[in-house]
């Protein structure tokens, strides 16, 4: 259920047998590589892998040969052209020093060497980070509200006092606002550009304006306090109205004074509303 | 979960537990559409298990009771005054999808309810506009020229002062709204009124004190 | 509403009846503070109370349980499925990237962004810290007096609330270091590289003669 596991049956998908065969040979199929990389947190967790994963056999953690199939995983992504975090490339460089040491034939005096030996660094950092990523899996497995566990709630049918109505903060209602359109996906969408939102309230006005069957020229609607700004926002919500058909804008010939009306039931004719519309839609 | 046909005082905790999770009523037909088709429960069952829960409660803080729109677990009467004390110091909050709504309505004026089911991808239920429009902060703005002609809401005046909102235009903006930390300025500045007494800019001593009004828009 | 003293079957039901219309979990001071001071009843009394009301909830469909702020009523968790049943919306799944941090912040609280990027070799992403901080998992507990005065993060007692713990002392407890003795082994292996048949690097079939492979597992 981990992950990683999941990772095994989406290359086996691609290559038709499980992945643990893979890192043996260390062929990925090119289109499976992607896959694989995203699996990863990170250098320490790939390594990880590459050691439970590789031989099943903790006893015998192969350094030189995780050490180069890590190094040839790192050349195939730069093969492949994919962005590497510089970490992995960290990680390389550390391996291959421990490498090189390995190779190479012993110093004399060891105890004077400098720093720490990698190669214990370097199982201290992987056992830390199991620790830590085993306590996640665990903390991932508690009983988590809204998801195992949910709050009873009951309330009186009525309650008797004049008790405060809730007030949620601006703060919550924006967040809801935002929880709501990253849900809908609506944010990646076009149609997300710098909305004013005068417009919308112009909208409303306008509406409120009309209401009851009134009838209002063009310029009815304007309003000189606001400013040229404020024409251009009327202008905007009337059109806006007009697309999405909730009044009719109607001239009866070239030059003539422009009516709104809230849209009846009655068909329209000659609306420029109409043509507003078809052009919006195409 | 049991699939296979479970016995009765089981089926009398599940439909507890829908209950006590359930911010609204539940009506029999809703609540039998939770169980797959084969294992699903006679209506006669579910009845019977309803009744049991009842039953049950005798002596408990809470009561079953049919409403209009379902079965409901209510506390009882007597116990309201308790509540109402717990409630006075701390009013009881709006749920999410009533918020989730109120703000659709702000920044999607004029909206349909057809539409704001589409955007949240869940029905709407009609207690949620009832306390906005008993609120006030929503109202009807106009109808929809399509069939059924449905209602388009809007903001209220009185949404703006409760939110201590000068105008719908000073909410923080869609790519504010998108981008956290520009939301996390924008939301500072509301917050501040020394901030929005610059925005009337007649007095340049003032938005010299607010070195970062620019940056924001 | 009884000013006297009530005995304690009465004291379960207000107990009961507070925390069912209760937004969140309620403390023991927080329930008390609710009666007027001549009939409040004693700590004792109240714990009492809300031991019986767990009791008694013995083969219902909800449970007491004390969690990080307070005691709150919840439904069992045998009743999940049923219940996510109701609602269109799946729970939301953390990437393990976040609950990898969530892990660190909450076993080596106050840590700070560095310590939790050391332990996981990669960078921090700015999201996964504002998801937490967002969702008030995770608050700035202090900062490190050390140039750059980095935060340091803890977790909160909404943390706590949300998975179902009493206190950090209720975590499962942090997993011990896998096989020491095995890496120990392989470390002393390390040391005489003639014991690393890999060297050349072209052995294939070596696998093979790991007889006790198996056996470890």
């Amino acid at each position: 259920q981990t992950q990683v596991e999941n990772i095994d049956s989406a290359i086996a998908k691609v290559r038709g047998e499980p992945l643990f065969k893979l890192p043996e040979d260390l062929y990925i199929p090119p289109d499976a590589l992607e896959v694989f990389l995203e699996a990863f947190e990170g250098p320490l967790d790939l390594l990880l892998y590459l050691i439970r994963k590789q031989n099943f056999d903790i006893l015998d953690i192969p350094v030189l040969k995780i050490t180069q199939q890590y190094i040839e995983y790192i050349g195939l992504m730069r093969e492949m052209r994919f962005e590497l975090a510089a970490e992995y490339l960290l990680m390389a460089a550390m391996l291959a020093e421990i490498k090189s040491r390995l190779l190479l034939p012993r110093p004399a005096v060891e105890d004077n060497e400098e720093g720490e030996d990698p190669r214990a660094e370097l199982v201290r950092r992987l056992q830390q980070y199991e620790r830590f990523k085993s306590a996640s899996e665990n903390l991932d497995a508690l009983p988590r509200v809204g998801r195992e566990v949910f709050i009873a709630r009951a309330r009186p049918e009525q309650v008797s006092m004049a008790v405060a109505l809730p007030q949620p903060t601006l703060r919550e209602l924006i967040f809801a606002f935002r929880d709501v359109m990253l849900r809908a996906e609506l944010f990646a969408h076009h149609q997300v550009k710098r909305e004013p939102l005068s417009v919308r309230e112009r909208m409303g006005r306008i509406l409120a304006d009309l209401a009851g069957g009134r009838q209002a020229q063009l310029l009815d609607l304007v309003e000189p306090a606001e400013g040229r700004l404020g024409v251009v926002v009327c202008f905007l919500a009337i059109l806006e109205l007009a697309k999405a058909e909730m009044i009719r804008v109607e001239q009866t010939e070239p030059y003539a004074p422009v009516f709104l009306q809230l849209v009846s039931g009655r068909a329209s004719t000659n609306g420029l509303g109409e043509d507003i519309e078809t052009a919006y839609s195409g | 979960m049991d699939e296979r046909l479970m016995d009765n005082s089981e089926l009398q905790r599940i439909v507890e537990s829908l209950l006590l999770a359930s911010e609204q009523p539940l009506t029999v037909e809703r609540i039998l559409s939770l169980f797959e088709e084969d294992a699903r429960p006679s209506k006669a069952d579910l009845k019977q298990a309803l009744e049991a829960l009842r039953d049950s409660l005798d002596g408990r803080a809470v009561e079953l009771r049919e409403v209009g729109s379902g079965w409901r677990l209510q506390t009882r009467q007597e116990y309201a005054g308790w509540i109402s004390k717990l409630w006075e110091e701390k009013p009881p909050r709006y749920s999410r999808a009533l918020l989730e709504t109120l703000a659709l309505i702000c920044y999607r004026q004029p909206i349909s309810r057809a539409e704001i089911e589409d955007v949240r991808g869940v029905g709407l239920s009609q207690s949620i506009l009832k306390t906005l429009l008993e609120r006030n902060w929503v109202r009807v703005v106009g109808y929809r020229e399509v069939p059924g002609r449905p209602a388009l809401f809007g903001t209220t005046k009185e949404f703006l002062d409760d939110f201590n909102l000068r105008d719908l235009e000073s909410l923080p903006s869609l790519p504010e709204v998108r981008d956290l930390d520009a939301l996390a300025a924008a939301l500072e500045k509301l917050q501040d009124p020394a901030a929005e007494s610059g925005i009337s800019g007649q007095d340049e001593g003032d938005e010299a004190t607010v070195p970062d009004a620019e940056t924001l828009h």
